[in-house]
């Protein structure tokens, strides 16, 4: 059995000390934006929010697809928590996207920002996971289908990316591009050091979240073992796989 | 050990889209209704938008839509009747290659596909389109057919998924539409120039690549996990 | 008590050979090691209180569900790692006729001989034996509970099945109509049988073995002339 | 000989209206279906249109069009769940007054499309809509209740009388699209001038009359057939 | 020959009268004059071939159907028109278990109590008494058969009707649940009953009249005592 917890603390205090000294370039040392001012700050967050939860979904594919290929039902619960993780992250893009918005353009939504515009469609697909779990109870059921799921919707990240940025017919502020081509060079730094924060941070999580699921499931095969099966008491019907 | 009686991929496929055409006209066929649905459709931008004719990509994207929502109608139809008639385990217990079930579908879709626009189509043109159809039409069946694919693909794909959850008339629609939105957006997209008064009537070439990617990708994969979904 | 295998030759092996098969549903233990041996040609009698685990027994050797744990073999083939090669030797009547309903049973016999590649003329045969050819183009849903169920008869023999999986196969039908069935699914069928009953007089009578199903154990394995009255009446208590 | 346990009509239509929302949490909810489904549908119309935003009568439209979409998922499964569940023949045995599930089951639409205003509009007002939605919301809203009324007591006639037909799921949407259309229309063009860029925020007397008078006359004829429909 | 009427006092009316009562569907008459009177309390059993028309009979005296022609009459009331008087004293149980699948036992069961006015404990009286009290939580769906049939009684007995109509009750029941519901819907449930069933002789012993049905016509309408053996295998031929 793996050990989830292995690496956690080490891995924990990493992610604390890089996201503080992202934070502390943010404020500190990242210039000031001659258009948008402070509010463009936000584009530390929102930005590797975003990086971070696109690479959530895809990874979770990948480990849907490697449940295909097992059937065991350990990666499909490693592409569960995956894919729950980076939902969260992205409930953070959209608000944070939304925020920075309002402040710059005095909207809410703006569509000519296809990172926002691209996570949008991509959320509302992926909102679409959990129930989907939830409406199947056959568990070998549930776990294929939902690492069907993930590998289409892994796949489909990618390809929307494409599509909506084709449709862009024009990139509104540049600033705003991912691969950060024409930042300047301190903005650039406080960026990658923020991305790599975000990115700690999610795989911190990923790992807590497997371990906390990992022990919880240990305890339930030793009460089976030790009291019998009926001893258990039936899971609540659940969506969330333990 | 395996019975050598048994038939192959494309016999099976032929098997279940004739078996899929007889439930058709068993019940009240599914086309018709999609027309008919266009057609309402038509009628209700007609109204809503407060306009005798449109072009470009208004019209563009009010010919997505209604082509979209139509053939929700059937794709919805052809896997939960399938379901709803009770003989679906009996194609499980079958010595055929699964993956039938998925051409299957998907042609019977892409027939229905063909025979709504066939109809839908022209009475655009005649209901809504400002600009006359006639130098227009190859570009857009072009795009349209695209379009056809990623739906009758996505389609079954979705209702494979669909098919076996509690709230199977629900799950489809909404994952299927956000898998299917790039398909959407070049489709509008790519019609929009051919349906704009002064247009060159060729779509976009940038958009229909996108479109055969994205159905040679999703036919693909659908191909590959389409068996995950028949198992047990 | 099991069946033990004799030889090695092929058509000695036995049809069925379950060991120790397990199957959940959620947290609940449907099957629990349950082991049993069907030689070919023989019939299997699995008895058992509602709820006991019958269907879901059936449902895996027909390759409908997987097993959680054990060894399951049918003519050899272990499932469900080999379900495809075990399809087209298994008929299962199960609970629902699977049959679609606004489809005639001659269309739907007609789809299901296609998907078998049997010959037509065989729909026509079955149909006939079970007195069901004149009623043969109405579609399903018009017809009566039992006609319906002659209807399943017909399409889990259609293909001539060497084992057929039976779950309460006489269950509406009037007694004729189980005359008439007898020599697709009763013992002068040929083929190994496993069938469920709540008659335990008729099963017993059918039967090469008696499978007395318990909570999901197995209560008892034997041939019906070992099967008495006192341990009936613990089945079912 | 009449047993006075039996409920009478309210009671009855609150005991069915309780079912229902019971088996809605049982499935998947349909309300944050519909409401995923609308905002799918926004992104598609932003696409399809090619405009970040809208106003007056196209975003009337857009809106109408969407929103009648979701409407007809919630009502499709109002019903055909019903049928498909298997117990519907058993409220017929019971000895109560029919009427009382048209009454809960246009009920349970009208809080559906309810809850899915309260989330779709503003997000509609956020995603596309040009002007803002703040003073325009009170006119909005009247002409929508109106509107809702509509949708829910014409879906539930037709899908009571689709669920004894075979093809219930299209059934529906086809003989309730062209019945709901004067009120479609209505509402469009209702909503059409509250929307305007320089609108006045009140909806035309004009519209908001019509929709009335329909939803009136519609709720009296079908109290009046609908044992007819229920029998047999 | 048939039960006659003795005197006209209110609770001595024959709880079913029916006269000449016909059905078709389409152009197939399904019931053709059908005419039998029965006692209040007493037990008709109708017996027949599949598709003679017991199920249609049973859904017309449960006010699903209407009839064609002839006159029917439950406690006095005239069908159809008079059908919402007779339904609270009806209970039927049929082919179909007439549940929600997504729903539990309870909440089906909840449902049904509030349709007919009875109060919620009655759901936990009947759902102990066929033992299904631990199982009520479960959705019907996830039953196993003879579970579905156990909550199809419960359903059918909630408002504790006077007229029973049951359709093959005993069907995918195990013995142990044949005894336990017998309180429920047999003899002993002091209701008038009509029940069809395809084990003759088990009929016969609960019944106090016999309907033989022939192709929609009554062959015979006499006391159990009066059946014997060719009456049956003609009935059957
Ligand atoms: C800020 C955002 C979120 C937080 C903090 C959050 C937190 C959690 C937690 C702690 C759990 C239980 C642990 C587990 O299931 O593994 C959970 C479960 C769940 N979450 Fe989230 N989540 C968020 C966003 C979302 C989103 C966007 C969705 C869906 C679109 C979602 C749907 C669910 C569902 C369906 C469950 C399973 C409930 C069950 O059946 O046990 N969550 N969430
Ligand atoms: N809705 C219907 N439409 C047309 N024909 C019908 C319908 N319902 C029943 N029938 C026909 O009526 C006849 C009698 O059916 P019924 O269900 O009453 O038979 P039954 O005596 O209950 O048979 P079984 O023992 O098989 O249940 C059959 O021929 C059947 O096909
Ligand atoms: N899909 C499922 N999900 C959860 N539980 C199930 C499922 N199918 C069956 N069960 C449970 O498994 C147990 C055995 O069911 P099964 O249908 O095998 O019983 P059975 O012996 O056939 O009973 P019956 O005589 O009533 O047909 C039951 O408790 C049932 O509730
Ligand atoms: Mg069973
Ligand atoms: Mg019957």
């Amino acid at each position: 059995m793996t050990t989830y917890g292995r690496g956690l603390r080490g891995l924990a205090i990493a992610t604390v000390v890089t996201i503080t000294v992202a934070l502390a370039l943010v404020f500190f040392y990242a210039p000031l934006d001659a258009d948008q001012g402070f509010v463009q700050k936000i584009f530390y967050l929102h930005v590797p929010l975003a990086i971070t939860a696109l690479c959530g979904f895809v990874f979770g594919g990948a480990l849907g697809a490697m449940y295909l290929r097992t059937g065991e039902a350990r990666w499909d619960i490693r592409s569960y928590v995956a894919i729950h993780l980076a939902l969260i992250f992205g409930v953070g893009v959209l608000l944070t996207g939304a925020i920075w918005a309002k402040a710059s353009w005095g909207h809410w939504w703006i569509w000519s920002d296809p990172t926002l515009t691209s996570f949008l469609i991509v959320m509302l697909l992926f909102a679409t996971y959990q129930p989907l779990r939830f409406s199947i109870e056959d568990r070998d059921r549930q776990s294929r289908y939902a690492s069907v799921f993930a590998v289409v919707a892994g796949a489909f990240v990618p390809l929307n990316f494409i599509a909506v940025r084709a449709a862009q017919a024009y990139v509104h502020p540049r600033v705003l591009t991912l691969a950060g081509g024409n930042l300047p060079g301190s903005m650039r730094l406080v960026f990658v050091v923020s991305l790599l924060g975000i990115a700690l941070l999610y795989v911190t999580l990923w790992k807590y979240e497997m371990a906390a699921k990992n022990t919880r499931m240990q305890v339930r095969a030793l009460r089976r073992a030790l009291l019998g099966d009926d001893a258990v008491s039936s899971l609540k019907r659940s969506a969330a796989p333990s | 050990m395996r019975d050598e009686r048994a038939p192959g991929m494309w016999r099976t496929a032929l098997a279940v889209l004739r078996k899929d055409l007889l439930l058709e006209l068993r019940g009240l066929e599914t086309v018709p209704a999609m027309i008919l649905f266009a057609l309402v459709t038509f009628v209700i931008f007609h109204f809503g938008l407060g306009r005798d004719t449109i072009d470009g990509q208004l019209a563009a994207g009010v010919l997505t839509a209604t082509l979209l929502f139509a053939a929700m109608l059937g794709i919805n139809r052809l896997f939960v009747a399938e379901r709803e008639q009770g003989g679906f385990d009996a194609f499980l217990l079958a010595p055929v290659d699964r993956t039938a079930l998925l051409v299957a579908k998907a042609l019977a879709l892409l027939v229905f596909l063909a025979v709504l626009e066939l109809i839908a189509v022209p009475a655009f043109g005649l209901l809504l389109l400002g600009p006359p159809l006639g130098s227009r039409l190859p570009g857009l069946v072009a795009v349209l057919a695209l379009g056809d694919v990623a739906l009758a693909v996505i389609g079954t794909l979705v209702s494979a998924i669909a098919v076996h959850t509690r709230a199977r008339d629900l799950i489809g629609p909404i994952v299927g539409l956000p898998l299917l939105l790039p398909a959407l957006i070049a489709v509008a997209r790519g019609a929009g120039p051919v349906l704009a008064v002064h247009g060159s009537g060729a779509p976009p070439g940038r958009w229909v690549a996108i479109l055969a990617l994205y159905d040679v990708v999703f036919a693909l994969l659908s191909y590959a996990v389409f068996d995950f979904l028949l198992e047990d | 008590m099991s069946w033990r295998r004799c030889s090695t030759r092929v058509d000695q092996l036995p049809a069925i050979e379950l060991r120790g098969l397990v199957r959940r549903f959620g947290e609940r233990a449907v099957l629990r090691e349950v082991s049993v041996t069907v030689p070919a040609g023989a019939t299997l009698a699995v008895l058992g209180r509602n709820g006991a685990g019958k269907s879901t027994l059936l449902r895996i050797l027909a390759t409908l569900l997987r097993p959680h744990a054990g060894e399951v073999r049918v003519f050899g083939e272990a499932l469900p790692r080999r379900a495809f090669a075990v399809r087209a030797h298994l008929g299962l009547l199960g609970h629902d006729p699977l049959l679609y309903r606004d489809l005639s049973g001659r269309e739907n016999l007609g789809y299901h001989a296609r998907l078998y590649g049997v010959a037509p003329r065989r729909v026509e045969d079955v149909l006939d034996a079970v007195a069901m050819r004149e009623r043969g183009d109405e579609p399903v849903r018009l017809l009566s509970r039992g006609m319906v169920q002659r209807l399943a008869v017909c399409r889990a023999v259609l293909h001539r099945p060497r084992l057929l999986l039976l779950d309460e196969p006489l269950a509406n039908l009037d007694p004729a109509a189980g005359g008439l069935v007898a020599p697709l699914i009763g013992r002068s069928s040929g083929a190994t049988r496993v069938l469920t009953s709540h008659d335990p007089a008729a099963a017993l009578a059918e039967a090469d073995l008696v499978l007395g199903l318990q909570d999901g154990r197995a209560a008892f394995v034997c041939p019906p002339a070992g099967v008495d009255q006192p341990m009936l009446e613990q089945l079912y208590a």
